[in-house]
């Protein structure tokens, strides 16, 4: 179960600014548990955040995004722009969260 | 930039002067340089989503009492969160006993939900209940940021954790002689490239004190107050200091004293 | 030292001595208390390698607790006493050798791990020297808890007296300074006599890029 | 800010269990570009993402510190004045050189700015593509060792 996102939009001067902090491991595949066995890369593959349903910004991770990751952009937009954020992982998990420009 | 030098030079040799000089200024470009990266990773602290989710806990019913923590006593009166972190550790009527945020909010768990106190204890770190208490603790002192710190040793019980604070934190032992004073008592040092803090003093122990529980960004965790004394201690190679014990709230008495008049910066976003 | 001097130095040592023999304790330091003891033992656990042996003081330890004391003029006398003891326990290289690897040196002066409660018993402890000392000018991430040890050879030159003291400061700094920072690598064994050996090259062979 | 962050929890409630039930397809838009993340070297990246030798541009800009603290957290943006429609982030050192791809619509500024994990001290790459065409701005990003190290 993923936990929330959390999503920030702020408009200013025509420009909607978007910082959105995710909840994921980012588990890299690179590190070795206590026992000495690698811990199999777990993290999200791709992001996707529309305004008032549009797409505004698709983006694709790889495990060498840092854990917690934090993705900031801009687009054209207004204030009450409705912003869908939502993600899915390698393991296919999902999870949506929405924010209203202010 | 001038203290930077003047330290150089004092623990430098006079016969190397120029050689000092120019390591001195590479350094501060090398700090300079960590000061810019520290502002560029401020902005979106993932401490934030620790705090909704201990916003959510601390509302939702839970234990074995089915019930929340919304009456919680944190020195201000029942379900008083803004502002209390900022004033403890303290003495509490009920338990007769000086607390810290961590050892006050086991009490709540217990008094109001029924939560066995021993069960917090013994967890781990980010695992299990401590889960759950680094949540909460990240909403509850998200509420006191901006807030001044203002712990009291009015108290005789107060007074004397202080002093035992005091005493703890230049306690030296385990194999490499290290108190907490060997790497926290003199202005103007540094580990590698981390700035260490002088909690003997005001300025720095408010630095120390006003900035932890914090997102530790090289573990990508949410480090409460305890963890991130228990992590002291372990670099100590002390032996393992119980969570909530009196030693940990004593030496946090140290800490958040000498802060005073600073500001509760929490929480904050290390290395 | 005029006379008045050598006077008071006397009375405060027989004083001392006095109450040596009287409370076993010393003037002025701190004095024990079981309050604070009990604290102590009921906050720690032992966990893995680090016992509860570890909040066990000896002497220096507890003499360096106390830094108001051990920094005073009543201190003078115990701290000359530690000095000597660290500085009798120092021993001289087994095979005469002084100057190992430089290389091996630089890392085990970038390493600071080992004797924590999350290592094994074998896990090889570092010198941590970087920690607190610049070394390498190479290297930008250093401490400066002790001082810039950059062109160490260089500036000092490499005769015995030279290679005597640092192998001495590096087995045990408390033998020129009672409450010294810097752990006490041979006493503790947290360094064995090769490493240290290859700690002394980094500082004081000529191709160590210490001394270029 | 209480306020607004409640209405959100429950927004995301309700969006999660629709996203779940199927009754919306999150990221429809995007296949994971498998390929590309799982290329190891630059040159690997770049064949695969059609880029060839992308040329270095003025008008490409990579924020990046000199000096991270922690290569676990480094912060990393791309700018331009290019018509942007997709920009990557690469890693020249790391075990596979690509970190994120962004792919920009019609009316999203060309500037995104993330956080990526560094296992030593390497050459960053921000790549931007306009109008067809790859460009990029290099710069090195020095990973220090801080703490203790225990």
């Amino acid at each position: 179960m993923s936990d929330p996102m959390r999503v920030r939009a702020a408009e200013n001067g025509g420009i909607v600014d978007v910082k959105i902090l995710m909840k994921h491991d980012m588990e890299s595949g690179q590190r070795k548990d206590a026992a000495g066995k690698t811990i199999p890369a777990w993290h999200i593959t791709t992001i996707n955040v529309k305004a008032n349903g549009k797409d505004v910004l698709n983006g694709q991770f790889g495990p060498a995004v840092s854990k917690d990751p934090f993705l900031n952009f801009k687009y054209k937009g207004a204030k009450g722009d409705k912003i869908v954020v939502s993600w899915v992982d390698s393991k296919g998990d999902k999870r949506t969260d929405e924010a209203t420009a202010s | 930039m001038q203290r930077k030098f003047t330290l150089g030079l004092a623990s430098g040799m006079a016969a190397a002067l120029l050689m000092v000089s120019s390591s001195v200024s590479a350094q501060n470009s090398a700090t300079d340089d960590i000061a810019k990266y520290r502002e560029m990773i401020a902005d979106g602290n993932p401490s934030e989503l620790y705090e909704a989710a201990g916003e959510e806990l601390w509302k939702k019913p839970a234990g074995p009492k089915n019930a929340t923590l919304e009456k919680c006593d944190l020195g201000l009166g029942p379900g008083v969160v803004k502002g209390a972190a900022a004033q403890l550790p303290r003495y509490f009527k009920d338990t007769n006993k000086v607390q810290d945020l961590e050892s006050r909010l086991m009490t709540c768990m217990q008094k109001l939900q029924g939560r066995d106190p021993q069960e917090m204890i013994d967890a781990p770190f980010q695992k299990g209940p401590k889960k759950d208490m680094e949540a909460i603790v990240a909403y509850v002192v998200t509420l006191s940021k901006g807030d001044k710190i203002k712990v009291s040793t009015a108290h005789p019980k107060e007074k004397e954790m202080y002093e035992l604070g005091k005493r703890a934190f230049f306690f030296q032992g385990g194999p490499m002689d290290f108190s907490c004073a060997s790497c926290h008592g003199e202005d103007g040092k540094r580990i590698r490239l981390q700035d260490l803090p002088n909690i003997t003093t005001q300025k720095g122990a408010a630095l120390g004190w006003g900035y932890w529980p914090a997102y530790r960004v090289s573990s990508g965790q949410f480090w409460t107050m305890q963890q991130r004394l228990n992590d002291c201690y372990r670099q100590q190679r002390f032996p393992f200091p119980i969570y909530a014990s009196d030693l940990t709230i004593a030496v946090s008495m140290y800490m958040a004293k000498n802060a005073n008049g600073g500001t509760v910066e929490t929480p904050g976003l290390k290395r | 030292m005029n006379m008045k001097n050598i006077k008071s130095l006397l009375a405060i040592s027989c004083f001392a001595l006095a109450s040596v023999v009287m409370h076993g304790n010393v003037m002025a330091q701190q004095a024990n208390d079981p309050k604070f003891n009990k604290m102590m033992k009921d906050g720690f656990k032992a966990d893995g390698i680090a016992g509860l042996d570890r909040i066990q003081q000896d002497e220096t330890q507890k003499f360096c607790s106390d830094p108001v004391f051990a920094n005073s003029k009543q201190g003078t006398k115990m701290r000359e006493k530690i000095q000597k003891m660290n500085m009798d326990s120092i021993k001289q290289p087994s095979d005469g050798k002084y100057i190992g690897d430089w290389k091996k040196g630089e890392a085990i002066a970038q390493s600071g791990r080992g004797a924590t409660w999350t290592d094994k018993a074998d896990t090889v402890i570092g010198g941590g020297c970087y920690n607190c000392h610049q070394i390498d000018p190479k290297e930008i991430s250093y401490g400066n808890i002790g001082p810039s040890l950059t062109g160490y050879g260089k500036m000092r030159g490499y005769s015995q007296e030279v290679v005597t003291y640092t192998w001495n400061r590096i087995n045990n700094s408390k033998a020129y300074n009672a409450c010294s920072n810097m752990p006490r690598f041979a006493h503790f064994k947290l360094l064995n006599e090769q490493q240290i050996q290859d700690v002394m090259a980094l500082l004081l062979d000529p191709a160590s890029p210490v001394n270029k | 800010m209480n306020q607004q962050r409640r209405s959100l929890l429950k927004y995301s409630a309700v969006f999660g269990l629709m996203a779940s039930a199927g009754l919306i397809s999150v990221a429809q838009a995007q296949e994971w570009n498998k390929a590309a993340f799982e290329g190891k070297s630059l040159d690997d990246v770049f064949k695969i993402l059609g880029a060839g030798s992308p040329d270095k541009s003025s008008a490409v800009t990579l924020n990046a510190p000199d000096i991270a603290e922690n290569g676990a957290v480094v912060p990393v943006g791309i700018v331009t004045t290019l018509k942007a429609e997709q920009m990557a982030i690469l890693v020249e050192k790391n075990p596979s050189a690509l970190a994120a791809q962004f792919y920009i619509p019609a009316g999203t500024e060309p500037f995104v700015t993330t956080r990526i994990k560094m296992g030593q001290t390497s050459n960053v790459y921000a790549l931007v593509k306009a109008d067809g065409k790859w460009s990029m701005a290099v710069k090195e990003v020095k990973v220090t060792l801080g703490g203790c190290g225990g």
